[in-house]
């Protein structure tokens, strides 16, 4: 596991960015990030806080939404992206998972694996063995590779979404919420393999998660966005122990995880920046 | 800075919910409504009327019949010309049947019996979806060209298959027929345009419109929360085809006096009409003004330009004209694919902001 | 100045042909502007207008140019005619539709503003039965006739007379429509391969002319016995088709080629010093010769009306007079440089459509043109007249109108 | 008899079909690789005949325009360039013209909603009819590749051997039937089988997710509409040779339009089993059913039949099922 | 079969309002739903759990109608439902959310609420068309509705904005909302709380609890957070691979040792 005191290279630098959707709905509002090489860092924050936004931003997917970055720059290996097109970024190695699956529905499910090795051109063999990989990492979709996608389980188009990720062999997956409509076990699962391409093959991650307590177990450092802004960052662990983080991101309270059906009055959100 | 809802402040649900909320809004739309009611008529002359305006309200009624389909409903036709083709022989049988019953009884019924038209090939569309209908509404297209052009009972034996308007009069005044006079065509027109595009606007922000939106942004999810797809569809090929017969009955009877289906009703009808709806906005009344405004003025623009101002060869002219209409059609699409009315929505948004930039 | 429009079309599906009858059109104004100043010292301006053959964009070129003081209108399409019908009646300007439009406008009692000479549609059905009817040493008894007709008004015209004729020379008619534009014709010719019959009359018009040539040519249709209309016979229907379409017949109501004095003139006024609309590449084609055509009599009717009226700068109603008292013998032509190059013309107040004669033209594939086969033929106005007068009446009856003359 | 005519409208239903099915199969390959209903196919089959006759003949591309601004008189260079070398170059034209409307349309264009998309080809069709008459002139033009035309006698002997009856079948027809059936094949076999193929349906389901597993649109659509460009070269050499070059060759689009419903957006073999199927029975409906209704039916019945198919299958024949989820 | 039922922490449970019986659901060669039995009562909040690809999801578009099951019979308020459309069962009271959100992206928030209500607006058309009496009347009465339903919920200022432009999180809040407004006998709500934050589902559960509470909805609840389930949940189904594998009280289902091996992987708390 990567020491969060050792200094590691950055490679992925996100420097101030403004983003505005038709012209008119600014979203991020001055955001900045570094991800260091071989390291997993966690984006979180509430729904609507614009973590979508800045992965968006980054694997340059914004323009088809009719969104852009007005300020500010953004940089992988110290060469600015902000410009490339999205596919010349995936073969530098930086691929998205993106939110909401986004599974080809005609395709079977083998077949959108295989699109995932699309940018790849270390031969079949290999890329078949990736294939068996990713089988063995979801056995559900083995079972169901001759499905088309559009009718499988939101479940299983997660997993989908995840294995052809995983597939293009990346240098950088930015993965949008992950754990998304998956069993608690394979939410485990999806982590342990996050961890262990990390830690085997030194892929960096950069993912979007509400499920801030197993992203703050897994990642070595954490971004907290509101509204647009970055309001807090800090090593995984120190954000783990940080009271207002604990309240208001991981629902405990002094007194350790209270019961859902025990929150009696709504609690007004705190706000770190008013 | 002077476009503000600021201060504007909406006390009952019924002043919420009306068409135009901000104060500014409705005073440009009054306004406009007392220019086209009180001093066009008195300054229009036939070139206008014939060319420009009497076209550009009969095809916003067609374009916002189309668009309760297309825009609101989400059923994709191309079926427009031949529905405008039932209205238009529909008032020609019923003036030549009933010569004393005024005619604007013969445009609603017109209307009406489209309608009823509609509904029948609308059926397809509880099982056919998105480009497979639009293409199936072209049986429809194709069908009733033809039929109006073989069964000679619907136009009265004439020798060539044409049928001609005979004149009929509103309160003493010819609204058909070759003595009708410029500021009479446009009047017509624009009563029925205004009338039309107030029942329009009525219907979408209701009950009806809402299960049309509904079955257009997810059938499925609409059906599941409790809309009966049957009839949603249904209504709205009834009202749409009820727009679109009025404006095939008011362009036969009222602009050109004389049609021929193949000819006036043709494919190319369908096409204009859904241009004008995508060019406009699809799901907007005013974008439907404004397409069928775009469509109809440009190439007269172009025309009067390239040929008029620059002195080209009518061919040449003809030839770029198209040119520039296709690429202006899809620069609108690039710039905003959601048509005028979403232009200008998100201009009167920046406006408000303005003198900020967010 | 006089103002004579030119609501033409060279664009859309007609463009191709649209083109040649505009440029000839234009041409022959040219002429008498560049060679005698005009017409009795007034310039004619032709003010050209693309219609492309929609009767909407017809419509606005109508509206566009009468408040330019024109005279007449001649929009070469039946539909457009259809269009303008009322409107030039109520804005009192003549429509000048030779060889096409509404036929029953020949009465000039119903039709006060509309001309329609030298032959209409029903004129140009009798002539081509009339022709036959000589090849068969005037007997038609047992012969089958098939009419391939573009389905839309202009070619749904000819059928009630063929129907009467048949009825008088006991010759089977059957009716083929072809939907426009035409290019799959397949099902109407099998049907034709397989009734075998004697003669086929084409009323066509654009693309649909050449694939029926063509495909009369693939099931071996005799093309001597294949006859188009006028609109069915120029070289862009023949062309394509290349050697298989040699010995098609078609109507016409002028002369063609270059033979004849006039184009002397115009190559020295016109084409030489680059004055040709368009360049000229279509001087002398058939489409061309009857767009001059119609100009030739609009320009005799100009004359007229000047003659009448004692003034050159004459009114679109003196016009009209022009027209009711126009008369162009063979004498006339001749002096145009036009020898025997169309029918006498003479038109008076209830006789619009003159005389309603045509001829007879075949092509020559080899030689690459059209040659004339026969000599102007009268139509059947027994047959015709009637016809004539009962579709005149009825639309004088539904459109309120009180016969003149 | 009566059987035998009625077998031989058969026959040339089903080889019009095949006519039906050229024109078709572009509107499917770019259906299939963007979502893109392409109402331009038929014009781009027309841009593309008028570009191989204007090659072929050595006609100046934009003639009038250039002699009505500068009163040149610049018509033709005064050659003319052997058929073979002509459709390669004119498939380079259309290679162009892929890239060019992929760099100024579609680009801009990526991840709308598809009728936004099929606007924008209609605007695209309007562009190209000006630019193909501005470029060529609107004459009408002959088109001779080479192909024969007229009834094969070799059928027509044979069938009066065996039935007594010669049968009418054209020689174009069956070159077309050939072609086309090459076509298919090739086609079927790139877009079920390699990865672009594979990569081209992903296209058509998703632009995002597309882009962000790193296939570019921009490749995958110039690859696309350069194929389609060549079977709309195809098609318009076919229809061209039929019935000349002018602009009702655009129009033959509609009558692709119910083929391709029949046979379903996405499948090209669709698209050859619904132009036989159209084919053939529009012609023997107006064969049988034509003289009683007044004929001129096939426009119409087209429609009607393939409206009957999808009342059953509402993807069309062979087309994707339609993902119907929540 | 018991009228009334005490859950262990002594809340009163109505009667049998939903019963399932041995439905089994096949698409082509896959088996979704295995000859299932189970019943939901009246006012409880019943949770359905399992892996992904249990069959779940496809539990939920049986009860509400959109999958037709090949066997079995489901029984609503005591009455055997013949074969029905869903706009029907939505009328006959059940609304539901969906799983991949199923807003009206075209439409504003408000209207989308206002779509929940559709069924009680019975306005003739040209009431609309003239937006005069009856159409006008019913417009206001049900926005009055659809406000109380959004000051619930705590979406007041978003009440205009196209629901597209949303965040994930509020379009689940809103579908939530469209549900409510169809004021239903029973809920059906399919992952309510994916994609939310602790602070967020606290929230959500909330409102879940409070329309138990006060308007007595029955409620059927799909999730896969185990804190949620365990704690809302007064009975819990337990589905794998289109089977059932347990069926009681949160704590009954979370010893029961066939549910730790398919899906909580370990004991959970
Ligand atoms: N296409 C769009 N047009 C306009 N506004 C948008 C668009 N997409 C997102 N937004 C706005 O941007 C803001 C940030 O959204 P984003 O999806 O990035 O949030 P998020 O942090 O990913 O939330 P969640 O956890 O719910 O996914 C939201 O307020 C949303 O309304
Ligand atoms: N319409 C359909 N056609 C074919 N297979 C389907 C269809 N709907 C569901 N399935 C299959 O049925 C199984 C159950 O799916 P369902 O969506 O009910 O799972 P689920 O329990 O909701 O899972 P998740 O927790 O992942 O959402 C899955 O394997 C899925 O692939
Ligand atoms: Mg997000
Ligand atoms: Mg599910």
């Amino acid at each position: 596991m990567l020491d969060t005191a050792q200094d590691h290279e950055t490679l992925l630098e996100v420097n101030n960015i403004e983003v505005i959707y038709n012209h008119v709905i600014l979203v991020l509002k001055g955001v900045s990030l570094s991800v260091p090489k071989g390291g997993i860092t966690a984006l979180l924050g509430g729904n609507g806080a614009g973590k979508t936004t800045t992965l968006k931003a980054i694997s340059n997917l914004l323009h088809s939404e009719r969104g852009e970055v007005t300020k500010g720059s953004i940089s992988y290996r110290g060469a600015p992206i902000q410009n490339m097109d999205p596919a010349s970024l995936v073969k530098k190695g930086v691929i998205q998972v993106m939110e909401g699956r986004h599974c080809f529905e005609h395709l079977t499910i083998e077949e959108n694996l295989l699109t995932g090795a699309y940018t790849r051109t270390d031969g079949g063999a290999a890329i078949r063995q990736d294939l068996e990989m990713v089988y063995t990492y979801f056995p559900r979709l083995k079972e169901r590779r001759r499905s088309q996608a559009g009718y499988t389980s939101g479940g299983e188009q997660q997993m989908c979404a995840m294995g052809r990720a995983l597939m293009s062999r990346p240098e950088t997956i930015l993965l949008d919420e992950p754990s998304m409509g998956l069993a608690p076990q394979l939410v485990e699962q999806i982590f342990e393999i996050v961890k262990a391409v990390n830690e085997g093959e030194g892929v960096t991650f950069l993912l979007a998660e509400q499920n801030t307590n197993i992203a703050l177990r897994y990642a070595h450092y954490g971004y907290i966005l509101e509204s647009g802004r970055v309001v807090m960052d800090g090593p995984a662990d120190a954000l783990r122990e940080n009271p207002d983080v604990k309240e208001f991101y991981l629902g405990m309270s002094d007194e350790g995880r209270k019961s859902f059906r025990d929150v009696r009055s709504y609690r007004r959100r705190k706000r770190w920046l008013a | 800075m002077f476009y503000r809802e600021a201060g504007d402040f909406k006390t009952s649900y019924r002043d919420d919910g009306q068409t135009f909320p901000i104060r500014l809004d409705r005073w440009g739309y009054y306004a406009v409504l007392a220019v086209a009611f009180l001093v066009v008529p008195f300054v229009i002359d036939s070139y206008w009327a014939n060319a420009v305006l009497v076209p550009l309200l009969i095809y916003a009624i067609a374009a916002i019949g189309l668009n309760i389909l297309t825009g609101y409903a989400g059923q994709v036709s191309l079926g427009t010309g031949g529905f405008m083709a039932v209205g238009a022989y529909a008032v020609y049988k019923l003036m030549t049947a009933f010569p004393g019953v005024p005619i604007v009884i013969h445009i609603v019924l017109a209307g009406a019996i489209t309608a009823m038209v509609g509904v029948l090939f609308g059926l397809p569309s509880l099982r056919i979806k998105g480009f497979y209908l639009a293409v199936a509404t072209l049986a429809a297209q194709f069908f009733l060209v033809w039929l109006f052009n073989k069964v000679p009972w619907f136009y009265n034996y004439s020798a060539s298959g044409q049928i001609n308007a005979p004149e009929r009069t509103m309160f003493g005044w010819a609204v058909t027929g070759p003595a009708t006079t410029a500021p009479a065509k446009y009047l017509t027109c624009l009563v029925f345009a205004v009338v039309l595009a107030w029942i329009a606007r009525n219907l979408t922000r209701g009950t009806l419109g809402r299960k049309w939106m509904a079955i257009r942004d997810m059938d499925i999810a609409a059906e599941i929360i409790g809309v009966n797809p049957l009839t949603a569809k249904l209504s709205a090929f009834a009202v749409s085809s009820f727009f679109v017969g009025i404006a095939g009955a008011l362009l036969f009877s009222v602009y050109l006096g004389a049609a021929e289906a193949s000819e006036a009703f043709g494919i190319n009808k369908s096409f204009l009409i859904l241009f004008m709806i995508i060019i406009g906005g699809l799901g907007s009344i005013f974008g439907s003004f404004a397409g069928a405004a775009f469509l109809v003025l440009l190439p007269v623009l172009l025309k009067n330009l390239l040929v008029a101002q620059l002195g080209w060869p009518t061919d040449l002219a003809a030839h770029i004209e198209l040119m520039i209409v296709g690429a202006l059609i899809i620069f609108f699409l690039i710039v905003e694919p959601h048509g005028l009315a979403r232009l200008w929505a998100l201009t009167k948004e920046k406006l408000r902001l303005w003198p900020f930039p967010h | 100045d006089l103002v004579v429009p030119n609501l033409s079309y060279r664009t859309g599906p007609y463009g191709a042909n649209g083109t040649q009858y505009a440029d000839g059109f234009n041409d022959y104004f040219t002429l008498l502007n560049e060679r005698d100043g005009g017409i009795g010292g007034e310039k004619i301006l032709t003010p050209e207008c693309e219609t492309a053959y929609n009767t909407e964009k017809g419509v606005e070129c109508y509206e566009a140019t009468k408040g330019d003081g024109a005279l007449v209108y001649n929009p070469l399409s039946t539909g457009i005619t259809y269009q303008l019908i009322p409107k030039v009646s109520a804005d009192k300007i003549p429509l000048y539709t030779p060889g096409y439009g509404r036929t029953s406008a020949k009465n000039g009692k119903v039709f006060e503003w509309v001309f329609n000479a030298p032959a209409n549609y029903w004129d140009g059905a009798s002539v081509a039965i009339k022709y036959l009817l000589e090849q068969n040493g005037g007997d038609l008894n047992g012969k089958k006739i098939a009419l391939v007709y573009h389905n839309s008004a202009y070619g749904k015209e000819p059928i009630r007379t063929l129907q009467e004729l048949s009825k008088k020379h006991g010759f089977t008619l059957s009716e083929l429509p072809v939907d426009p534009p035409g290019q799959e014709q397949k099902s109407q010719w099998l049907q034709i391969r397989r009734d075998k019959p004697d003669y086929v009359i084409m009323w066509g018009w654009g693309v649909m002319n050449q694939t029926a040539i063509q495909e009369a040519a693939n099931i071996r249709f005799p093309m001597e016995n294949m006859i188009g209309i006028w609109w069915s016979g120029s070289e862009v229907d023949v062309l394509p088709v290349g050697a298989a379409a040699n010995g098609y017949k078609a109507l016409t109501f002028h002369g063609v080629g270059m033979d004849y004095p006039v184009y002397e003139d115009m190559k020295k006024f016109v084409i030489e010093p680059g004055k040709a609309s368009q360049g000229g590449p279509h001087v002398g084609s058939v489409l061309y010769s009857r767009g001059m055509y119609a100009a030739v009599v609009i320009a005799e009717a100009i004359r007229k009306a000047q003659e009448l009226a004692g003034t050159s700068a004459i009114t679109a109603a003196q016009l009209r007079d022009g027209f009711e008292a126009l008369d162009i013998t063979p004498e006339r032509l001749t002096e145009l440089g036009l020898p025997d190059f169309g029918p006498e013309v003479k038109m008076t107040c209830d006789n619009h459509g003159g005389s309603g004669m045509s001829r007879m033209q075949q092509w020559d594939a080899a030689a690459g043109k059209w040659t004339l086969i026969s000599d102007f033929t009268e139509p059947d106005q027994e047959i015709l007249a009637p016809l004539i007068l009962e579709d005149s009446e009825a639309y004088a009856k539904e459109a309120g109108i009180t016969p003149r003359c | 008899m009566e059987f035998l005519y009625a077998s031989e409208v058969l026959v040339n239903g089903l080889m019009a079909g095949v006519m039906y099915s050229l024109v078709a199969l572009g509107f499917v390959l770019i259906y299939k690789a963007s979502g893109v209903f392409n109402y331009a196919q038929g014009v781009m089959a027309l841009f593309a005949a008028m570009t191989l006759v204007g090659i072929m003949e050595g006609r100046v591309p934009f003639a009038h325009l250039l002699n009505a601004a500068f009163g040149l008189h610049a018509d033709s260079f005064g050659w003319t360039v052997p058929a073979a070398l002509a459709i390669a170059l004119t498939a380079l034209v259309m290679v162009g013209l892929a890239v060019a409307i992929e760099k100024l349309v579609l680009k801009h264009l990526v991840g709308q909603e598809p009728i936004i998309l099929f606007m924008a080809t209609i605007g695209l069709a309007w562009f190209l009819e000006g630019l193909g008459d501005v470029m060529w002139g609107a004459d009408v033009k002959v088109l001779d590749v080479g192909l024969p035309q007229g009834i094969s006698e070799t059928v027509e002997t044979a069938t009066n051997n065996w039935f007594g009856y010669g049968f009418f079948v054209d020689r174009l027809d069956i070159w077309a039937a050939v072609i086309a059936a090459a076509l298919v094949a090739a086609l079927v076999g790139f877009s079920q089988y390699t990865k672009q193929g594979r990569a081209m349906r992903a296209v058509a389901d998703d632009h995002q997710a597309a882009l962000s597993v790193g296939i570019s649109l921009q490749f995958i659509w110039i690859m696309v509409w350069s194929i389609a460009g060549f079977v709309a070269l195809v098609a318009g050499i076919m229809w061209g040779t039929k019935s000349g070059v002018q602009f009702s060759l655009s129009l033959i689009a509609l009558k692709a339009l119910p083929v391709l419903m029949l046979g379903g957006f996405t499948s090209i073999p669709g698209a050859i089993v619904g132009g036989l199927i159209i084919g053939m029975g529009e012609k023997l409906f107006e064969y049988f059913v034509g003289p009683m209704v007044g004929g001129a039916t096939e426009n119409w019945f087209a429609y009607v039949l393939a409206l009957l198919f999808l009342v059953f299958r509402p993807q069309g024949l062979f087309g994707e099922r339609i993902i119907e989820r929540v | 079969m018991q009228d009334g039922y005490i859950t262990p922490d002594g809340r009163q449970i109505g009667p049998v309002l939903l019963d399932l019986k041995n439905i089994t659901l096949r698409f082509g060669g896959v088996t979704a739903i295995k000859d299932i039995s189970f019943d939901i009562r009246e006012g409880e909040i019943r949770a359905i759990i399992g892996p992904n690809g249990a069959g779940k999801s496809s539990m939920l578009n049986v009860i509400s109608g959109f999958y037709v099951p090949q066997e079995g019979e489901i029984w609503f308020k005591g009455y055997k439902r013949g074969p029905m459309k869903p706009y029907e069962v939505a009328r006959l009271g059940m609304a539901r959310t969906f799983q991949n959100i199923a807003l009206f992206e075209g439409m504003s928030v408000l209207d989308n609420i206002m779509t929940g209500r559709l069924n009680m607006m019975k306005a003739p058309i040209w009431s609309q068309a003239l937006w005069w009496g009856r159409a006008e009347r019913e417009e206001v009465a049900n926005r009055e509705q659809v406000e109380k339903i959004i000051d619930f919920l705590e979406i007041q200022n978003i009440r205009k904005t196209p629901v597209g432009r949303l965040p994930y999180g509020l379009k689940k809040r809103v579908e939530l909302a469209r549900a409510l407004a169809a004021e239903p006998r029973i809920l059906l709500l399919d992952e309510p709380m994916a994609g939310m934050n602790v602070e967020e589902k606290e929230d959500m559960c909330r409102f879940i609890l409070d329309v138990n509470d006060e308007f007595g909805t029955t409620i059927a609840l799909i999730e896969h957070d185990m804190g949620v389930v365990m704690d809302l949940s007064d009975r819990v189904v337990v589905m794998d691979y289109g089977r059932k594998i347990g069926d009681g009280t949160p704590d009954e289902v979370r010893s029961n040792p066939e549910v730790i091996d398919a899906y909580l992987g370990v004991a959970h708390e």
